[in-house]
This record gives C-alpha cells, sequence and structure tokens, in this order.
C-alpha cells in the first residue's frame, strides 16, 4: 500500500484493558500497518472470577445467585439455564403460573439488555444522546424488577422449581403502560440511528460474517441470525412454554454490522409482542414446586440451551446422585465464541471498525472469562 | 446605548496627558488586548458550562445543578480545581515541543480576534486584508495539535494528532474557497467592508440566492471539523484513541486545550456571523448584541450537533472533504463570479 | 503545584493572614469537590450501574462530574466491578498515571472485600485497599444508583475539610 | 429425525465404538470407549448427510475424583439434532487429539482446558495461557485435589 522506496513497519497498539470502549475488560494487540489493522489478538482473562469453581461449592438453590454475575446485563436468562437444568436432572414440573412468570421476566430482561446494547454501540460510534434515551427505557424496566424481585441488575429471581415471589398486584397495569409506549420508543430509536446516513456509512459492509464461518465458530444468537441462517432456540429447541406464544424470528442475509443492529431493534419489538401475550393468558396457581434447600437430585449429567440476548446460554452440570452439590457446573455464554471469531472479521478494517464491529457483536466479557 | 463613545473618551484622555504618540498607541493597543482576553475568558467559560446544560436538556437530563443556581460556578470550579491539579510532564516526553503545544494553541485561538468587528467601530484593528488574517492565524492549531500528538510520545496521541493535521489541512480548503465567495461579491478582504456590504437584511449573504445559502452550508460543515467536533471529532475520539492527542496532558496545559477548543467554536461562529449574517447590522438593539446573538445562535448549532451525530471514519471524512465538498465549492465559486459579472443581482 | 503548597507558609507569617489561608482553603476545596471528573473504569456488574447512573434519571453531572478517558485528566477512580489478579496491576498503574489531588471509590462488595466471590475463588483480589488508597467504600453488589451517589456526595464533604497545608 | 432413529443410526454406524448412556431425557449421551478414535468419530458425523453435525455447543473437562472426563456436546442447525458424547481416562497422561480441525470454535475450548485442567492437547496450535494471570505458578487450579495458600473454601453451615 505504500509507495515502493519508502520502508515501513508494523505498529503494535494495545487497545485495552483499560478502553472506554471495550466491553468489560478485554484487550486488543492490534498489529497495525497505518490505520489498517493486519492482525488482532485479544488478550481476556481480566474478569475471570472462576465461577465454575464457586458452583462446585455451592448447593443448587445457592449457584442462582452466583449465576447471576455470570452473565450481568442478562441474569434472568443466567438463572433460567441453570434453573432448567437443575429440573431436567431432577425431573421436577414447574407449575404453570411460575412458567409464564419466567417467560415475562426473561423476555423484559432481554429488552433492557438490547437496550444496553443499542447505548453502548451509539456511544462507541460516536452518539451520546441515544444511550441515554436507551437507558431511560431500561429504567422503566428496572423498576418492574423492582417491583418483583427487589434488584435492579443481579435477581435472584428465578429458583430451581419455580419462582422466588409471585408478583404484586400493580405489576401488570404498569407493565401493559410500558408495553404501549415502548413501540412507540423503538420507532424513536429508529428515527435517531436507523436512518442517520452516519451511522449506516459507518455500519454497512463492516465486519461481515459468513454464513460458513458463524455456524465453524458457533456463533449464536442476533449475529447467526444477521448471517441469514434462520435459528433460535425459542423456535428451534423449544424449551418451557415458548411454542404457545407466536412470534417471528427477524432474519437478514449479508452480516454486516448494520444487520446486526436491524436484528435487534426488530428482537425488541418481538419480545414486547411476546410479554403482552404472555400477561393476558397467564393463570392463577402456586409459583413453585416443593424443592427442600438441599436438593438432591439422582446421578446423572445434562446440557440445557436457551436462547438469551447474546446467543445460545448453556449449562452443563453433572450430579453425583446422593450430594446436595453439583460435582461439575460448565457455563458456557455467546460471547465467548463472537469473540474468539472477531480477529476474522477485523482484518484488513481501521481501528474505528474494530469498536463498531465489537460494539454490533454485543460482546461482554463476564461471558468469555467466566 | 453604543460603547465605542466610550473608547473615544478615553483614547482623547490619552492623548490629553500629552504622551508621544507611540506610547498612546502602546497603552491603547494593551488595552485593547486586555478587554478582549477578559471577554473571551469570560465567553469561554460560559460556553463550556452552556455546553454541559444544552447536551443536557437535549438528553432529558439537568446537567450542572449543585454549583450555585443551575450550576452556574461549574466551569469556574473546574478551573479553579485545574489550577491545582499536579502538571504532569513524562519522562519520555520530547521536553519543549510538548511544553509549547498548548500555548500556541491558546495563543492561536485568541489572536484571531484582532479583525473581528464586535460591533459597530468595536474593533481592534480593522486590516484590510482582515479574513485572509485570520483564516491564516486559525491554522496554527494543526500545529499544536500535531505538537501535541509528536510530543506526548504516546501511540494513540500519535494517531490523534496525525488524524487531527489531515482533517483540519483537508477541510481548511472548501472553508477558503467558500469565504472566497463572499469576499468576491463584498469586493473587499475587510470585515468592516463586508458587514456594511450587507447593510439591509435581504442583503445579508446568506439571502443571496443561490450562492449564498450553499457557501452558507459549507462553511459550516468546514467550521465543525476545524474546531474538531462531531461528526468530525477523530482526533479526540473518546472510544477509538482514549483521548486522542491531549492524553497526556493534565492540569493547567489541559485546560489550555479545553478552552482553546470553545474559544475556536466562538471564533469559527463569529466569523460566520459576520460573513453572512451582517455582523452587527440589525434594527433596535446594539450593534454588539446583535452580534453576541447572531455568535451565540451558530455556536447553538454546533453543539445540536454534537450531541445528535455519529462519528465519521477518517477516511470517510478525508473522501466527504476532497470529492464532495470541495467540487461544490469550487463550483459555488463559479456561481458567484458569474453572477457578479452578469449584474443580474446586485441589489 | 509547588507555588501553590507555599503560598500558605507565607501567609501565615502575615498579620491576619490564617483568614487568608482558611477562605484560600474553602476555594479550593469547594472547586475541587464540585467538579470530581471520573476515570471511565468499570470491569463488571458495578459498570453497568456506574453507567445507570450516569444516564437521564441519576444524573452524575448534576455533581459536576464528568467521565474522562485518559487517568491524566480524570481526579477520581470509581473502581467499579470485581478486581481480580490479573486486573490489579492495571489498577495500580491507572492509579499511578493520575495527576496529584486523587481519589479513589471502591464501588461495590467486590472492591470492598471480595464480595460473593471471597470464597471457594482462585482468580479474585479480596478487597482493592491493598492495591489503591481507598477514599470512600460503597457496599452493595452492586449498589443502587442512589447509593452511588450518596458515596460520592460523602467523598465531596471528604475532600472540602481538606487543607492546602497537608498536601502530599 | 427423532431420538431413536437418531440412537439407532449411531449405534450401526459405530457399533463397537460407542455405547449408549441411560438419561432418560431427549438428548442421547454417549460414551465414547476409546478416546483415540475420536477425530475419527467426529469427522465421520459432520460429513454425515444424514446428520450433519456442523455447530459445537461446548467442550468441558470434568474431573470426578479418580479420573477425567470430556463432554462434547454437539448439535446440527440444519436438521435440529443435537446430542453429547464423552470420553474417559486416567489423571496420568492425560492427553486427547484437538478437534479444532473438525469445528474451528474448540480452540478455545481446548485451550480453556489445558490451562485448567492439565489435559494435554496434541496438535493444538496455540496452547497459551489466557484466563490466569501470566506470572500463574501454582498448577491447575479446576482439579479437586488443587490447594493454595489463600484459597478460603466456604464453611459447611447446617
Amino acid at each position: 500500500m505504500t509507495a515502493p522506496g519508502i520502508h515501513t513497519e508494523e505498529f503494535q497498539v494495545n487497545m485495552g484493558p483499560h478502553h472506554p470502549s471495550t466491553h468489560g475488560v478485554c484487550r486488543f494487540i492490534l498489529t497495525m500497518d497505518g490505520e489498517v489493522i493486519i492482525k488482532a489478538e485479544p488478550v481476556i482473562g481480566y474478569l475471570h472470577r472462576a465461577l465454575e469453581k464457586i458452583c462446585e461449592n455451592r448447593t443448587y438453590q445457592q449457584c442462582i445467585p452466583v449465576l447471576d454475575r455470570f452473565e450481568y446485563c442478562t441474569s434472568m436468562s443466567c438463572n433460567e439455564a441453570f434453573a432448567l437444568a437443575a429440573e431436567k436432572l431432577g425431573g421436577l414440573e414447574v407449575p404453570e403460573r411460575a412458567e409464564y412468570l419466567r417467560v415475562i421476566m426473561l423476555e423484559l430482561n432481554r429488552i433492557a439488555s438490547h437496550l444496553i446494547w443499542f447505548g453502548t454501540t451509539s456511544l462507541d460510534l460516536g452518539a451520546i444522546t441515544p444511550f441515554l434515551y436507551g437507558f431511560r427505557e431500561r429504567e422503566d424496566i428496572l423498576d418492574l424488577f423492582e417491583m418483583t424481585c427487589g434488584q435492579r441488575l443481579t435477581y435472584n429471581y428465578i429458583r430451581v422449581g419455580g419462582v422466588a415471589k409471585d408478583i404484586p398486584p400493580e405489576f401488570i397495569p404498569k407493565c401493559k403502560e410500558f408495553l404501549d409506549k415502548f413501540d412507540a420508543k423503538v420507532d424513536d430509536y429508529e428515527r435517531v440511528l436507523t436512518e442517520n446516513p452516519i451511522f449506516i456509512v459507518r455500519n454497512k459492509d463492516i465486519g461481515v460474517l459468513t454464513p460458513e464461518m458463524a455456524i465453524a465458530y458457533a456463533v449464536s444468537g442476533p449475529s447467526l441470525r444477521a448471517s441469514g441462517v434462520k435459528f433460535d432456540l425459542r423456535k428451534d429447541d423449544p424449551y418451557s412454554i415458548y411454542d404457545r406464544f407466536n412470534f417471528n424470528i427477524p432474519v437478514t442475509h449479508n452480516g454486516d454490522c448494520y444487520d446486526r443492529y436491524l436484528i435487534r431493534i426488530a428482537e425488541m419489538r418481538e419480545s414486547a409482542r411476546i410479554v403482552r401475550q404472555a400477561i393476558e393468558q397467564i393463570p392463577e396457581g402456586e409459583i413453585a414446586a416443593k424443592v427442600s434447600m438441599n436438593y438432591k437430585p439422582p446421578e446423572g449429567e445434562v446440557y440445557s440451551r436457551i436462547e438469551n440476548s447474546r446467543g445460545e446460554m448453556g449449562v452443563y452440570i453433572q450430579s453425583p446422585g446422593k450430594e446436595k452439590k453439583p460435582l461439575r457446573v460448565k457455563l458456557r455464554g455467546g460471547s465467548y465464541n463472537q469473540l474468539q471469531v472477531m480477529p476474522e472479521l477485523v482484518k484488513g478494517h481501521k481501528i474505528a471498525d474494530v469498536v463498531a464491529i465489537m460494539a454490533s457483536l454485543d460482546i461482554i466479557l463476564p461471558e468469555v472469562d467466566r | 446605548m453604543e460603547i465605542t463613545g466610550i473608547f473615544k473618551y478615553l483614547y482623547e484622555q490619552l492623548v490629553a496627558t500629552g504622551l508621544s504618540q507611540t506610547w498612546v498607541e502602546i497603552i491603547s493597543l494593551v488595552v485593547a488586548a486586555v478587554i478582549v482576553f477578559g471577554f473571551l475568558a469570560v465567553m469561554a467559560l460560559f460556553l463550556v458550562w452552556w455546553e454541559r446544560k444544552v447536551s443536557g436538556h437535549i438528553q432529558q437530563r439537568f446537567g450542572p445543578m449543585m454549583t450555585g443556581w443551575h450550576g452556574w460556578r461549574q466551569t469556574i470550579a473546574d478551573a479553579v480545581k485545574l489550577l491545582q491539579k499536579e502538571d504532569i510532564t513524562p519522562s519520555t516526553v520530547d521536553r519543549p515541543v510538548f511544553y509549547w503545544a498548548p500555548i500556541i494553541c491558546f495563543v492561536a485561538a485568541f489572536v484571531a480576534y484582532v479583525t473581528i468587528p464586535f460591533g459597530k467601530g468595536l474593533i481592534v484593528s480593522d486590516l484590510n486584508i482582515g479574513i485572509l488574517f485570520i483564516i491564516a492565524i486559525t491554522t496554527f492549531t494543526i500545529i499544536s495539535l500535531l505538537m501535541a500528538g509528536w510530543g506526548s510520545n504516546n501511540k494513540y496521541a500519535l494517531l490523534g494528532g496525525m488524524r487531527s493535521a489531515a482533517q483540519v489541512v483537508s477541510y481548511e480548503v472548501p472553508m477558503v474557497v467558500a469565504v472566497l465567495a463572499v469576499v468576491l461579491f463584498a469586493g473587499s478582504m475587510s470585515m468592516v467592508d463586508i458587514v456594511q456590504s450587507q447593510a439591509k437584511i435581504y442583503q445579508w449573504y446568506i439571502f443571496r440566492l443561490p450562492f449564498g445559502p450553499i457557501a452558507f452550508i459549507i462553511y459550516i460543515i468546514a467550521a465543525t471539523a476545524e474546531t474538531n467536533r462531531t461528526p468530525f471529532d477523530i482526533p479526540e475520539a473518546e472510544q477509538e484513541l482514549v483521548a486522542g492527542f491531549n492524553i497526556e496532558y493534565s492540569g493547567m496545559k489541559f485546560a489550555m486545550f479545553f478552552l482553546a477548543e470553545f474559544v475556536n467554536m466562538f471564533t469559527v461562529s463569529a466569523i460566520a456571523a459576520t460573513l453572512f449574517l451582517g455582523g452587527w447590522q440589525g434594527p433596535w438593539l446594539p450593534s454588539w448584541m446583535w452580534f453576541l446573538i447572531k455568535s451565540l445562535a451558530l455556536v447553538f448549532v454546533f453543539m445540536w450537533f454534537r450531541w445528535t451525530y455519529p462519528r465519521l471514519r477518517v477516511d470517510q471524512l478525508m473522501e466527504f472533504s476532497w470529492k464532495f465538498l470541495l467540487p461544490v465549492a469550487f463550483a459555488n465559486l463559479i456561481l458567484a463570479g458569474w453572477m457578479k459579472y452578469s449584474g443580474w443581482f446586485n441589489w | 503545584m509547588g507555588l501553590i503548597k507555599k503560598i500558605p507558609v507565607y501567609l501565615e507569617r502575615l498579620p491576619g493572614g490564617g483568614i487568608l489561608t482558611t477562605s484560600l482553603d474553602w476555594v479550593f476545596d469547594q472547586s475541587r469537590a464540585s467538579s470530581l471528573w471520573y476515570l471511565l473504569f468499570g470491569t463488571a456488574c458495578c459498570a453497568i450501574e456506574l453507567m445507570a447512573t450516569g444516564a437521564s434519571r441519576y444524573d452524575f453531572d448534576r455533581l459536576g462530574m464528568i467521565f474522562r478517558a485518559s487517568p491524566r485528566q480524570a481526579d477520581l477512580i470509581i473502581a467499579a466491578g470485581t478486581i481480580t489478579k490479573k486486573m490489579a496491576p492495571r489498577l495500580r498503574l491507572l492509579y499511578d498515571q493520575m495527576a496529584e489531588p486523587r481519589y479513589v471509590i471502591a464501588m461495590g462488595g467486590c472492591t470492598v472485600g471480595g464480595g460473593p466471590f471471597y470464597y471457594d475463588s482462585y482468580a479474585v483480589e479480596k478487597g482493592i485497599d491493598h492495591i489503591v488508597p481507598v477514599d470512600v467504600y460503597i457496599p452493595g453488589c452492586p449498589p443502587r444508583p442512589e447509593s452511588l451517589l450518596e458515596g460520592c456526595i460523602t467523598l465531596q464533604k471528604k475532600v472540602k475539610k481538606e487543607k492546602i497545608k497537608d498536601w502530599s | 429425525m427423532d431420538r431413536d432413529e437418531l440412537i439407532k443410526h449411531l449405534l450401526e454406524k459405530f457399533p463397537e465404538k460407542i455405547e449408549l448412556l441411560e438419561t432418560g431425557r431427549a438428548e442421547p449421551f454417549f460414551l465414547l470407549k476409546n478416546k483415540d478414535d475420536l477425530v475419527a468419530f467426529c469427522e465421520s458425523i459432520k460429513t454425515d448427510e444424514n446428520l450433519d453435525i456442523d455447530y459445537l455447543c461446548n467442550i468441558g473437562a470434568v474431573d470426578t475424583g479418580e479420573r477425567f472426563e470430556v463432554v462434547y456436546d454437539v448439535a446440527s442447525v440444519k436438521k435440529h439434532i443435537r446430542f453429547d458424547f464423552k470420553l474417559r481416562f486416567e489423571y496420568e497422561g492425560a492427553e486427547i487429539d484437538s478437534v479444532q480441525k473438525v469445528w474451528p470454535a474448540a480452540n478455545w475450548y481446548e485451550r480453556e482446558m489445558w490451562e485448567l485442567y492439565g489435559i494435554n492437547i496434541r496438535d493444538h496450535g496455540n496452547l497459551k495461557r489466557f484466563l490466569l494471570p501470566d506470572d500463574w505458578d501454582q498448577g491447575h487450579p479446576m482439579r479437586k485435589n488443587w490447594d493454595a495458600p489463600d484459597f478460603v473454601r466456604m464453611p459447611e453451615v447446617e
């Protein structure tokens, strides 16, 4: 690229671990020729908190609060993944009302996580105001969560065998009120960013992920659906009661940053639809099966996975039988594989694109480092 | 309520004291410099506070509230705090370059006000090459950005410095061509003549269709790039280059860069007001008040840009300037030339 | 900085100089307290609460605190989130790069004393006070934005009590 | 292709190599007897056109107190198949082949297994430390018999 006579050598830049744009603490060693990146090597482990080792010394109910910190943007889905696995192990039956409460909380948490993604994506591309708008709606959802489980971020609400508490009477009206105004708000977001020429120019054909590479690197979730593969665990490997709601799966085909943006905006609307249907159909009844504090599932192992806002979140549990603590808990997050594929996506782009690609893949580091 | 009278009265007093002519000149220029410097320092502090309030209300929050009514003392608190900060000069730094960069940036920002007319007769010295002088001075900021980038001996600062030099140079050219269109019509480069050529409201260059509005828009776009503001704030893009060229500066050196940026913003909008919106012309209110209203309106437009637009990538930014802005600016200049020659629009 | 440290010594000798130093103290402390620029340093869940506090409902900017990306211009580190053994030297490096009157808020249980990762975790630092000197501890996992704001106000009170003489 | 067809298909394809573990759940669980034909087994299930396993969900190592186990959870995106299989081998000489050539996603999973458990991965490519601090010298922390001076276990409370 440079004139033949001039001697130029590569230039190594250290992006992270303390860097305003990397989500959490991830470090990239970028080997660059001028502004163009030749090789990017992620260095992780700055948030490795040994969650799996902790879960080996906890009973099943005690594991739930530890797993809240596994993926703190959507803690509900971490609880759900673990609870599903533990229930499959012991063959527990979850009452109807608990299933509905779980779906409502999961989908609200997916919207909240997408709003965090929407804020940080616009922040990374330089537009600071959409970050504030995204967090304004998220505060309403957090009020709903606070009403039921008292916490804003790490809920410890979905337990093995059901849910912790029933929703207060004013939850449903407040939730309806939020849902009614939410669609108009998503139109606002679309007006701010979707047709914004600078946003389009910064995201079109940047970091194109081909379907083959996506499946080879086990990328899942919105990033996989943006590459044209219609694969959503809620429809293809249905768990809990997702087969009772009708919602569709947004798919686009050219797999660049802009498509991943469009997919997540559409998913926010779909989740709102699911929550609206779940509120109408929610039956009465008790909210948790009778599970003792030191619940001892029979000997065996299971890998159960659910659709999280960042892809497939899987929990593998092996129980030794007569113990109240699991022998081994292996956690799998969606960002783990997306960060693994990122060096391939980043080659040949500029340093400003690394930020755009990372924001569009919605990578956060607790899922990667566990 | 014209305040030019006060200066005339002071000048006569000075002459009456019987000092020699050169001494009188020196003293009057020193007094003018101190007044302009004081006005601009206060204006910079006000602009910083105003930007935080405007950004707050655009983002549905309050902005500074705790220091005085609606936080009016906030920027004073920031300035005094920056005074107390330890002024770190890292050991590996290229000492003279690192030391002089903020000073050049600061001085360049203030010297441009020599030929800007604040009101009727309120001008430090009315050079007949007024606008050319201003454009020449404002390009000094490139040198200071490069010096800051190179001097801090930090990879991010170097990247930030290189980017800012490339950006300001490439947006200088369309800006000059846009200003040339106005100068062509006004017939003189002195700022006072330009303002006087826009006596009536329909004579403002922004309303001189078709070349006026195009020149105004090109000027505003180039001005946003000139002052490194979004959507062109590549040099200190927090997300990519941590803090761009001023990554190694702390305490008073950083404060100089920070204030210079806001003074530059006011300079650019003052020039735009003088060239396109008829400077201090305006009914009823005194002339200097009109000048302030027009400049602050344009400053608000710049702030508005910052809090709505994302950031462009470096190569897109260069492409936009060379491949789009410059051809349009030249076409506009030719159009202005034809309009002037054909005399159709010469009202 | 050097010059400012010597002012109180000269002022004391003047008659009535004491009043001047106290009023000078007041001006410096008020300005330092009401414009604490915090460094963008969030590692884990508390970083999300830090962002939520920066957002419109619990706005940080009301206290005059804006985020700065470079440690040189920040005078407050809010250590938000778990500090693992691999991250500890980075935190110390950032703290050393900050300009002199600097403060640290330890936000969240993990930074106060290991939090939920105190038992059974081989990779988490049990609290950060042996890495950086901490001024205000905020318990909670993650602490609510109100408690984070209350922590900042406590830090402001502490800053308002400092004297120029005993600057390090 | 539902569960019984899948089990019948796999059992006839690899009669003596694998055996079904009774878990009574939707996803069948197989045990690969000999760990040396791991790569052959993975390649055949990937290329087999009516299986088409192209999506590797997860690789997890387990230290059951007396031996190692490595669990592979695989799935097919197109055919909606999902099943798991695992290997069992003793502590000393713990060494398995890398399945990176079959599924590139395995790279980091194997690297993590090597770092936290000490299971050596043959011809892996870049077996470097990436989760633990660079100056970590206290062995492989995820093993059951691992201990360290500042490692505090939660006290039993009844």
